[in-house]
């Protein structure tokens, strides 16, 4: 690996954004700004942050219910997806997708999906016109530890496997799945899965290294922009909050000790560290860095309360190209 | 009689029914954390009826991992051999992940092996529709299993109706899909501390009237009695209906209704096209129509998916505002033909 | 004009659709083979359109696992992403497979992501009942996906709507599902050569009348036309209805057909529950109510799966003596009335 | 494996019975005395037989479309299966099967399914009620080659894996899955797939041979009996017929090499010669043993012939235990 010092300042400057971003939309959820709730990405931004830098601006992505770090970690603006959060007008789904449903095309972004696993497919079927138009780009689909159970999975890499579609299948091991601990429902391991559909696995143990996530998922790209097909990456990592903000479990299912050994692994301060011990930044920029981050958050939810909410008639938009007189 | 949430009722009827028959089990994701409140355990916070897996133990209580068409299908094949699982899948929206399990297996194996198994099964959901949790969390699908032949469908709106027509679904020998509306969830009501079981196929008459007959269901019934309290300041009479098992339907009990009021307002929080209220239309137009003085009108979510943002969401499902709104306008044309 | 098989004319629409646009693909479980004739190719004998591997090679046509839940979301992304994909999922059974994908996925991407994305992509199937497959092979779900906002749904019923109405879907940058019966696929007609296409919702008035509505679809429009001529010889004047398209449903010409004719039946093969039959009796009983003379009568499948035995199958689809059975009763009806 | 000639020859006799029921059902088809069409066994007899007594009386099984062999395998009387074909009153399920439809329970037969793989976690959940109610009993699902692309099959097989269900997941590779050759929508190798999902897999190369087949599903269910959980089989077989009777794909889509050289592996063929050789039983006990079969078959249709159609108010029986007044 040679990167460049600028991709891996963006990199670290990706990961603070999602850190902060979710920071603050888990206040705004606390304090009723944001309705319903949200699913942070605390914690696990290399792993976010790896593979998507390791994607190329024109290719494609399909997130999960834990996605907004998925369009920033791509290069969305915070903006829109801040104005989304809340439900505004200039939200980047207009208002009428929220925190589950981020999407944001210009990035690649091809949507969330509040339905555990159901993105799996659509990244296969981006690939699959990529194959077809012959256009060069490729797809990734993030999905978690718990997503690896849905057999839409199995299909898609089967799918994938027999047309040599450039798709990554990315899985963000966080070894739990809302309260249920990832072994007690995981038989074998999941990158094990690949070979059977004759794919690669890779199992990236360290996810919170952001070049550890990008080098393997790296060659996963490469390998499918030579045609050569798919692979099934996954990345053990850990979600330092509550499954969604506001829920409370209780602790028992996680325990104390794991949890604040996985603390001390936080990816932004190792990396950190190591921008500093390998002389690519000197703290003084790493806290610049910081602070610029921090008032682009500031900045989102500036857009945000200015914002107008969308007009009521809106939610009659969008759903037909051509609309149906049919809507009551 | 205890004052109990719906939720708590819910609780309350599982563990009797576990309690009573050593065959019941309990399958889902996030069962053994008590996650959603029904199955006590670890999030103490909101279970009202113990730990269930210290209660029943793990052969009984089944966690699982995300694969909701293995989860009702094994419930399924469960259920042909000796079990009586009650299925816990959380989300209505859910349900599409299993639905081939649900239409091909679930409802269709008694039939077509000409009564060989029967299929003492039942599967929970909630319907999250009404909390800006965007499209993909607030579908209310039940209408399109009242299109499948062989499935019983529920939606209690009650505490009491909840935990009367959980027990008896786990005591059907068929199989039972209760719909809850998470907004109701919450709401407390009297319930008997003893046993019961509320028979399939009869509706509950809210309160009782002479000029209009209300059909609601689900979360639209708590408006539409609203809307009825509402309407009687104004002198209007409404009778307010809610059938509480869609499959199957107590059409008597509606027929004769209308009968006597001669008009309906159908109050139902699916979506318009084919929803339940389509369904109680077309009977009434079929078997009422000497009795109706008045179009019928259909009180739905309209045929557009759900909104995130509170700013749209709100106004698509049947408030009481808009069902006394179609009441006033039936009963207006009693006025007009009357005068 | 030519004269056509019903399975020739979606033949020639498919092969016109990808001459037209190199983004139409075809994808596929057997398309290669052309086992279920629309797509040319080794299995000759059904075949009225080529080799459609010959002419657009593997690249186009795309021949899949048996995977329908990654073939529908897939032909999702793909149309999300650039093509226009026709999908051929053979029979309609197996449309639950992929529920999930159809409704949280196709429905309501669009919308969710306000309108960021459109989703071309036409998903055609074929319904099988009346042939004594039994009940995996024999349902006919429409009413279950037009209850899903944003899907377009076709039932065409002659080789001339077959044709014209696939290609309206092709072109078309909304998600559609085409429903036909297996019963149709041999019946001919008489077809253009050219290009053309049908708009959606626009229903076909096969036969004009004055004493009835009866309003068909799918493979009860044949058994409803007879049916009206078998009338017409005891003095009854049927109009007869095929929408064509569920949803968009051109329910004008229905309203406007029942307030000539002053009575509506509705002839509709899905079970009965909820029914796009119940749809259309509860638009006309709350759109055309001060029209209506007689109750509305619908002409469903009854709400029990499919058998296999032909001593059981037969009687349960509308028939053209059902039907007209239907017409005499609101006719008589309205010769009471008169009295 | 040691096993006594009367198993043995019992073996023969039901790769007998399912030829020349199959066989007959064929015939049956192309006269239009069974209605709709049939999916038959012929070829894949010592797949099927050698599975099927694998299995002790009790244990449970799943069928897919081509299941006639699976209850006959599982030592299902031939009368009520073949009035079943017919659509009669006597009928294994009163008529309201059929051929995709099969179901017999008194031999833990539960049924085939239509839909391809749809009857997977059926047999999963039979597992789950044998380990909850500790009976002991083992349960085999069989699917094909095409099937074992259904995503239900990885969710079951995951699941069975966690909770150790005495489950036998058993893949008819017949090479084919109605005109597409497995190999070209298949990516990876079938029995590989087990690996990942924590389980054994094996693959019989040698699906004509009866006892290759026994044994491999033999020590899969000993494995589920002891209670170590689920396997995965895979029989390499061939299906001799077309996808179905009566269909016509042309041969293009299967080499006629490749089919002649697999009809010289008939099992039945093969398994004779070795019954001999083996001085099991004499050529004349064997003459004698296809002699019966004819007549059990024979049997089976006069049975047919001798039974009544169901009257049409069977239509409406049986779709719930407590009828419900709404049917039409
Ligand atoms: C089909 C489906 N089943 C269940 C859920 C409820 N649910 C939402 S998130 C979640 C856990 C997902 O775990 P994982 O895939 O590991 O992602 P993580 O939350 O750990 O990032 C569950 C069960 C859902 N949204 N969709
Ligand atoms: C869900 C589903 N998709 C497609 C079909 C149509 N179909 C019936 S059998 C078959 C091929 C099955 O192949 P395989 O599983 O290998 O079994 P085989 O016929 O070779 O024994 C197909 C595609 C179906 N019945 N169900
Ligand atoms: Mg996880
Ligand atoms: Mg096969």
């Amino acid at each position: 690996m040679n990167l460049s010092p600028e991709i891996l300042l963006e990199m670290q400057r990706r990961m603070l954004r999602i850190r902060r971003f979710d920071e603050r939309a888990s206040k705004m959820v606390k304090r009723g700004h944001i309705p319903g709730t949200v699913h942070t990405s605390i914690g696990q931004e290399a792993q976010v942050v790896g593979a998507c830098m390791a994607l190329g601006d024109r290719d494609y992505m399909t997130g999960n219910h834990r996605s907004h770090g998925h369009p920033i970690g791509k290069g969305s603006p915070l903006g829109p997806l801040m104005a989304e959060l809340v439900g505004k007008a200039t939200g980047v789904c207009g208002g009428k997708g929220g925190s589950l449903h981020l999407a944001d095309f210009k990035v690649g972004s091809l949507g969330e999906s509040g339905i555990v696993g159901s993105s799996i497919p659509i990244a296969t079927g981006a690939a699959l016109s990529s194959k077809v138009l012959g256009n060069g780009k490729v797809s990734l689909a993030f999905f978690g530890d718990g997503a690896a159970n849905q057999g839409c999975l199995y299909e898609a890499m089967n799918l994938a496997g027999v047309w040599d579609l450039p798709v990554i299948f990315l899985c963000e091991n966080n070894q739990y799945a809302l309260s249920t601990p990832a072994h007690t429902v995981t038989s074998g391991v999941i990158a094990d899965r690949a070979a059977g559909f004759g794919m690669p696995g890779v199992r990236v143990e360290d996810g919170q290294d952001v070049l550890a996530v990008y080098e393997a998922v790296n060659s996963a790209v490469e390998r499918a922009r030579r045609g050569d097909g798919p692979s099934l990456v996954e990345v053990v990592t850990y979600r330092f909050n509550e499954h969604s903000e506001g829920l409370r479990l209780g602790t028992d299912y996680r325990d104390a000790d794991e949890r604040s050994s996985w603390l001390e692994r936080d990816p932004i301060v190792l990396f950190r560290r190591r921008l500093v011990a390998d002389g690519i930044a000197l703290d003084d920029e790493l806290d610049e860095l910081e602070a610029s981050v921090l008032t682009e958050v500031d900045d989102a939810v500036a857009f945000t309360d200015a914002s107008p909410y969308p007009h009521p008639s809106v939610a009659f938009a969008d759903l037909y190209t051509d609309p149906i007189g049919a809507l009551a | 009689m205890t004052i109990m949430s719906y939720l708590g009722a819910i609780g309350a009827a599982q563990r009797e029914a576990m309690e009573a028959d050593e065959r019941v089990v309990i399958i889902g994701e996030d069962v053994e954390a008590n996650v959603y409140g029904t199955t006590g355990g670890a999030g103490k916070s909101r279970a009202e009826e113990g730990d269930f897996l210290q209660m029943f133990g793990r052969n009984r209580i089944r966690n699982t991992p995300i694969s909701e068409e293995v989860i009702v299908g094994a419930a399924a094949g469960a259920a042909m051999t000796g079990l009586r699982p009650i299925v816990d899948l959380s989300y209505s929206s859910f349900l599409y992940m299993a639905m081939d399990q649900f239409v091909n297996q679930v409802a269709k194996n008694r039939y077509m092996f000409g009564g060989q198994a029967s299929l003492p099964v039942v599967f929970r959901s909630a319907m999250f529709y009404g909390l800006n949790t965007g499209a993909h969390h607030s579908d209310r699908p039940y209408p399109m299993f009242m299109n499948v032949p062989g499935l019983k469908i529920v939606v209690p709106s009650t505490p009491y109706d909840a935990k009367g027509l959980l027990r008896a679904a786990v005591d059907s020998d068929d199989p039972v899909l209760i719909f809850e509306a998470c907004t109701l969830w919450g709401t407390k009501g009297e319930v008997p501390e003893e046993e019961y079981s509320i028979p399939f196929g009869v509706a509950n008459i809210l309160r009782p009237g002479t000029d209009v007959t209300i059909v609601a269901i689900s979360s639209a019934v708590p408006e539409a009695v609203a809307a009825a309290e509402e309407l009687a300041l104004s002198g209007i009479s409404a009778e307010v209906i809610d059938p509480r098992t869609l499959v199957p339907l107590d059409k008597e009990t509606i027929i004769s209704s209308v009968q006597r009021t001669g008009r309906l307002v159908v109050a139902d929080p699916a979506h318009r096209t084919c929803s339940a209220a389509a369904e109680i239309s077309a009977i009434v137009a079929e078997e009422a129509f000497e009795s109706l003085r008045a179009p019928i009108i259909r009180v739905t979510t309209p045929d557009t998916q759900i909104p995130f943002s509170p700013a749209l969401e709100k106004q698509l499902y049947p408030s009481r505002t808009t069902i006394a709104d179609a009441v006033r306008t039936v009963v207006g044309e009693r006025v007009m033909t009357q005068a």
